[in-house]
């Protein structure tokens, strides 16, 4: 296939922004001062974070530890006995001492027996008063979990032995396709084909409805609304079908899915038992597009990074969400600003800048003047402002109308800036973008569109020198970005989404879906797996 | 009037048509292709495009004369059946003859969080150069966003006393849109009395105008809605068509 | 086998069609857009996208399901009804079976000057890594070039003592490929006893393989055909099927 | 519309190759010495022209001398009257001397009547004996001829005052599009509309047969095959209609046909008559691509090119059709000898630069790994080597197939291309090229992926500096060029064209149509328009 043409594989790394100043010559002052001013405003978040615990943290910590399964109803049995725990103690102890403490005194072994049990009411929990007690439970909370994280161990380098054997992608950026017929058995096949088709990457998008479950529904699905629910068995399928077109076609394919919504950190800690590749994980995303409540966010969020840094997942963050809402010139620094809190917030959780899919997306209106020279500036400024990271670079949506010849040449010019301004990760935009989930032709018209421009045009970036109206545009962004940081420093950066920075939503600290589920730890707080990570 | 498509001569009748079909690619493929534009009406047909597809799969372009007549005549149309007025006339008409604010309950039901088809329909920044409802004067309006359940909606629009609720949906997969929207009109049916009952409205990109009645509401929007539409047929539904002025 | 079209789940039946229709674009419009989907088969059908040209077309985007099922049993194909040989085994079958040289006269007639097609079967360089037929040692080919009129074709095929004439058509505009083919076949009916007349092959991308009996010619090719089917064709025509080996 | 950008008009001139030096680094000594190599190969070919007159030539005379309308069966009153005189006293001579010798002696004073009478056979021709009744004949055609272009210039001038009122096309590329009905009242309405709809000039491309009718043929036609018939009537009622649209629009839309085929010369004449603003004509089109006899067409050519440089028209000349029957990489450099030809010929032909609409196009097999850069150093190459020619781009059309979608992202392509390597003039690709002959649909699905291209990325020339891979390639057709033009000087250019050097069509000098129509002038032989030229 033309996209294995050694020179385009070395053109993406050229492209990376190595060269020494980058084809911008951005001000590394000014750089470093946005990142500075990146952490300041992501440090309150953060403490917040490592102050609070959720529902899906706990619940995530009983998966670790060895609860599976569901009851009649499909309700997780991690849903049913993190019920019972905060009903009798709530969730400020975490729930590891409390459910370990019963596990002993009840004289068990399994914990999913444990849960059984609670859920029928006949266990009761309690925070142990003596500290021996305490001891001894959170000593068998951590050697349980332990074997949890021991698996996702495993699963990591599993992964890695599969990518020295078959190799990863001969060229950048990788290819990343998307499935959703809502029917993992439909999914497969397509998946499948799309792998042979040239796709490094499967993204499994889920149903509309998932996100806003308090819980992970449990098996096979066959019924999603224009997407796939995310279960722990749906995981595995796919990544079977894959491992056995990887086999197949001696290059490693990455299966991607969604850490995000409430049970992100749940998701996460699946994802790492069945060793998924990429996961969709922003810190902002849940709040600004699902109304998910900030603060229940940001706490999940940090665990569910801490869980993928430990996976070695490489993360996409969702930027490109906020072009679709608010317009791509106006707000292009509002993406920068959300990269550089993204990337902090991954720091702070432990991910190597080679696992951060900073995301961003070809949104600006095609009838502007010289709109693809501004995509092309954004891009490169993405590009040079992280060097080390595969960006993820997101197709025209928000533009994209019936007219399907024309969404193939946009998909096209998009394609192309993706390789003058060498994009780590670019998924695969289709024609019928305004019309339908993606069907298997248009797949193959999109696939054959990005092969086209990476072979015949994949090397253009040596020809690329920006000149200044390029270099001048990607300059203002980043001034406007730092100015913009400056706010959210004085401000704070919740109060900053509350008032509708990101993507024109608004949405306060104290509402949005789910803040029931948060609650302060208490001193005595403790969480088998944040201290293992 | 009768017309035929047009390719580049008056009446050729030319049309382009492309599908997939779950064989592999070979002469019979082909044919099974021209079988089906046959079906369609198309003769001569072309296939002038086929691509093989993983093992199972084919793409095909075909291009061909179809030969069935459109009657103008015949056309079945959501024809704008209400003045469109400019919103000092609504502002007016309302404050006149209604003599209190119309108040209007808007959301994005189900799991369908596309909110930026009822946002510019509802926010003060409306849409192609139209302000949205929240800008009229005499119009009160309330806009729950997105993912709201039918339950909720129909408690805020109760307690808000609507007189009309503005649904849209965006996600059409699996027909979701549709099982929404009768899933929202059963519900407000069996709450409220037929008087009570506040006007129901939906709309979104993929929704056949003509079928309101099939899926139990007053009125469906679709592609490229302005609210001055939508302002204007409140008025028109609601008051001038109600008691023609005096 | 029955089979339909499919989108992304089988049995869906999803098409993607576009046209113009010579009209404004209005909602009407759009009716009427709708109106050719239906007469297609095409339920539901939406209108994805509508733009119009000038003051009087309009172009339309249509996607939807249609309900035809295609019978892939029922499909009528030209096949291949003749062993696909190699040069090897061409060349052999003509000098054990002929004894002679099988004579083969080729042009584009008409006003056509399209010869890439009827190079890529008779010239030495081929086509799809195939040799054209001036390669086969035991064929005495004559390449007439573009633009031959008929008389002069017909001329030059008894003065050769031609076994076979191949001719291209590759403009199709006012079925002109038609047209100088029925002049072609007819011309050589007039000229030549049934006895002495050549096998009449014709080629061209937009020709309906299964026409050849309709045009009084043997046998068409269309799109993609290689040199070494043609080949095996004429052996085939002129002698594997006349005498079958003693 | 978003070509009137002023910026992308700048543009079009910034990457005019203007810039000193250029962008490839061309060796100025190299592209000397291939234009000495051109004008050698090129002399022999003028001479034969010098010496040689055809029957069309004759008729291009006698129409401008004033002989108008055809018999009742369609054949030109210039026909029949040639016919007369080559009967009675052979071409050697030229037509103007007996013709007008015959008209005083018959005591008339319309040319076109005395076209009749000698139909009738009522008229006998001869060269006049006396000196006196020879300078009498020369003077009285002189006179004739004179007023013929007397009315060319005329329409010059309209034109210039026609530019001067509605002005050119704000942008470079100029958008040239093309109708095809067959019939020209099919044509008009969809010329306008595609005026209307952007196009800037307007191409009635010819029905498939015309090329090879020794006469042109009457009136207005209506049954043309993929083509309309070229003819007076149909080029002032096209003329007209632009015409129309030009002051509607308020910009002047030009009007493209053919001067080739036998009809050559007359076909020039009657452009400059009827104010067409450009012409295909190319040196080597029809000895390549309808078998006319080489000597016939250089011959003609000449004539032809001369009325083109007095009526202020612009050739477009057709080295884009040698890469539809050769390679477009094997073949680059015949491409570039076949411009230095063209230039040549037109040069000496009296055209200026600004006439020089050098063709050729974006034929590269597309599966070829950088194959679009590849193009781009063909295209830099041609504008640097005539940095004042306003070039023609051709789209794709060898390897464009049924698949309308892909089509439309190659054209897509190729019209950056265009922009990003300051073409002068863009003929606009249709995704249906492989199908049919452009619908009206095609067509605009065609301009707005043209409008696309130039409004988004017309500037990014400013941003594009070839590197090695496109600089060393362009250098490389450069030196092919110059190894083939001496080549071509040594072996002389007839041999060449016998042997399949240009588009691998072999056209010996002794064979093809319209040989019979050439003949060597005689001492006496004597030409009014020539010598006004
Ligand atoms: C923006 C967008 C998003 C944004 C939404 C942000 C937001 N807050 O709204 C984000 C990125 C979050 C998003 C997410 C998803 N999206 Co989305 N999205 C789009 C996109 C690109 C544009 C939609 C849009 O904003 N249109 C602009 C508005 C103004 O137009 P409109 O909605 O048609 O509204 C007009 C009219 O319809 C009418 N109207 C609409 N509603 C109403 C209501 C009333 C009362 C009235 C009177 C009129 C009216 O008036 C409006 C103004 O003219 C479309 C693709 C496209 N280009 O259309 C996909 C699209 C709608 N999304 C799609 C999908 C599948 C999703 C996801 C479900 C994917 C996934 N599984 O993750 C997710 C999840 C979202 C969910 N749970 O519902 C699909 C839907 C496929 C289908 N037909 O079923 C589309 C078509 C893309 C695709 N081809 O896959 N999406
Ligand atoms: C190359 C080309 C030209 C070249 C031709 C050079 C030459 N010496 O052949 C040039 C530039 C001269 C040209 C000119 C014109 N062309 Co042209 N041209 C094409 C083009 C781009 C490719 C055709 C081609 O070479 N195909 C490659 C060959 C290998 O494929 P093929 O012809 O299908 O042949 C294969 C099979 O069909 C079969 N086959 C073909 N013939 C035969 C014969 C036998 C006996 C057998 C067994 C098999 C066989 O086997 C071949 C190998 O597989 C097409 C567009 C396209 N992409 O298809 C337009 C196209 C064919 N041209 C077209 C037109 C209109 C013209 C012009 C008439 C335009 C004009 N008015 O000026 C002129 C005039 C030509 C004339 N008088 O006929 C139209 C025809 C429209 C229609 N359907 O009627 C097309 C489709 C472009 C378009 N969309 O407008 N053209
Ligand atoms: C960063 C990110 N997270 C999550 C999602 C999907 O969200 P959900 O499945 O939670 O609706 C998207 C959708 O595009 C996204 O961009
Ligand atoms: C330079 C040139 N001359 C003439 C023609 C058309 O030729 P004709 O109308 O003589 O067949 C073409 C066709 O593209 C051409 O490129």
């Amino acid at each position: 296939m033309a996209t294995t043409s050694p020179r385009s594989r070395a053109g993406g790394k050229l492209a990376g922004g190595k060269l020494a100043g980058g084809k911008l010559g951005l001000d590394p002052r000014v750089v470093r001062r946005a990142r500075g001013l990146a952490a300041r405003a992501g440090q309150p978040v953060v403490d917040l974070a490592r102050s609070h615990t959720t529902v899906s943290v706990e619940r995530a910590v009983l998966r670790l530890a060895g609860v599976t399964g569901a009851d009649s109803d499909g309700i997780p049995w991690v849903n049913r006995l993190l019920d019972a725990v905060r009903a009798d103690v709530g969730l400020g102890h975490g729930v590891a001492v409390p459910v370990f403490h019963a596990l002993r005194r009840e004289g068990l072994d399994d914990v999913t027996v444990l849960a059984q049990k609670a859920a029928a009411g006949a266990v009761r929990f309690a925070v142990p008063q003596q500290k021996a007690e305490v001891t001894a439970a959170r000593r068998a909370a951590a050697r349980a979990t332990r074997r949890g994280l021991a698996l996702i161990d495993r699963r990591r380098t599993e992964r890695e032995r599969l990518i020295r054997r078959y190799g990863d992608p001969a060229q950048r950026p990788w290819i990343y396709l998307i499935v959703a017929t809502g029917d993992i058995h439909e999914d497969i096949p397509q998946a499948q084909a799309a792998a042979r088709a040239g796709a490094d990457v499967i993204a499994v998008i889920r149903s509309t409805g998932q996100s806003l479950l308090d819980y992970v529904p449990e098996g096979a699905t066959r019924e999603g609304f224009a997407g796939t629910y995310a279960t722990q068995e749906n995981f595995r399928l796919m990544r079977a079908a894959l491992d056995e077109v990887s086999k197949e076609l001696g290059r490693y394919v990455r299966l991607t899915n969604y850490a995000s919504g409430l049970c992100m950190p749940e998701i996460a800690t699946l994802a790492g038992l069945q060793r998924l590749d990429m996961m969709l994980n922003d810190s902002m995303y849940g709040i600004l597009f699902r109304d998910i409540n900030p603060i229940r966010t940001f706490v999940d969020q940090r665990f569910s990074r801490q869980i993928h840094a430990r996976a070695g997942i490489i993360i996409n963050t969702g930027e490109d969400n906020y072009l679709t809402t608010a317009d791509a010139v106006e707000a292009a620094h509002t993406v920068t600003v959300s990269q550089l809190l993204n990337e902090f917030f991954a720091h702070e959780a432990g991910l190597a800048d080679w696992q951060l899919g900073l995301g961003h997306a070809f949104e600006i209106n095609p009838d502007l003047p010289d709109s693809f020279r501004l995509e092309l500036a954004h891009a490169l400024l993405a590009r040079e402002l992280f060097p080390d990271a595969p960006l993820k670079w997101m197709p025209p949506t928000k533009h994209m109308t019936g007219d399907v010849f024309r969404g193939n040449l946009l998909d096209g010019f998009f394609n192309l800036a993706g390789v003058l301004t060498g994009q780590g990760i670019l998924l695969v935009g289709m024609m019928t973008e305004a019309v339908v989930t993606p069907w298997l032709s248009d797949r193959d018209i999109a696939l054959q569109n990005v092969r086209y421009v990476l072979n015949g045009a994949g090397n253009l970036h040596e020809d690329f020198l920006p000149g200044p109206f390029i270099r001048g545009r990607a300059n203002q962004v980043l001034t406007e970005a730092v100015d913009l940081l400056e706010r959210i420093v004085d401000d704070g950066l919740l109060n900053a989404i509350a008032d509708g920075t990101f993507g024109i939503m608004k949405r306060p600290a104290d509402r949005g879906k789910g803040l029931d589920g948060v609650a302060r730890q208490a001193d005595d707080y403790y969480n088998p797996v944040t201290e293992a990570l | 009037m009768i017309i035929r498509p047009y390719g580049d001569t008056t009446g050729d009748g030319m049309v382009q048509l492309s599908f997939t079909l779950p064989i592999p690619h070979d002469k019979r493929a082909e044919g099974a292709a021209l079988q089906l534009a046959g079906n369609m009406g198309m003769d001569p047909a072309m296939v002038v495009h086929a691509r093989q597809m993983g093992d199972g799969y084919t793409f095909f372009v075909v291009y061909g004369r179809v030969h069935h007549l459109v009657d103008t005549d015949k056309v079945q149309v959501m024809e704008r059946d209400f003045p469109l007025l400019s919103a000092k006339e609504i502002n007016e008409v309302i404050k006149r003859r209604l003599r209190r604010r119309l108040t209007v309950v808007g959301a994005c039901i189900g799991t369908d969080a596309h909110t930026v088809g009822i946002d510019a329909i509802l926010n003060v920044k409306g849409i192609a150069g139209e302000k949205g409802l929240e800008y009229y004067r005499e119009l009160s309006v309330t806009n729950m966003g997105a993912q709201v359940s039918v339950p909720d909606l129909v408690e805020t629009a109760r307690a808000q006393k609507a007189d009309a609720v503005l649904v849209s949906q965006v996600v059409t997969q699996r027909d979701a849109h549709l099982l929404n929207t009768r899933a929202m009109s059963a519900a407000f049916r069996e709450a409220m009395p037929a008087g009570q009952r506040p006007l129901l409205i939906v709309g979104g990109p993929r929704f056949d105008e003509l079928m309101a009645a099939e899926l139990g509401v007053d009125r469906i929007f679709g592609r490229g809605t302005t609210p001055r539409e939508v302002a204007s047929y409140l008025v028109h539904a609601l008051i001038t068509a109600k008691e023609p002025a005096a």
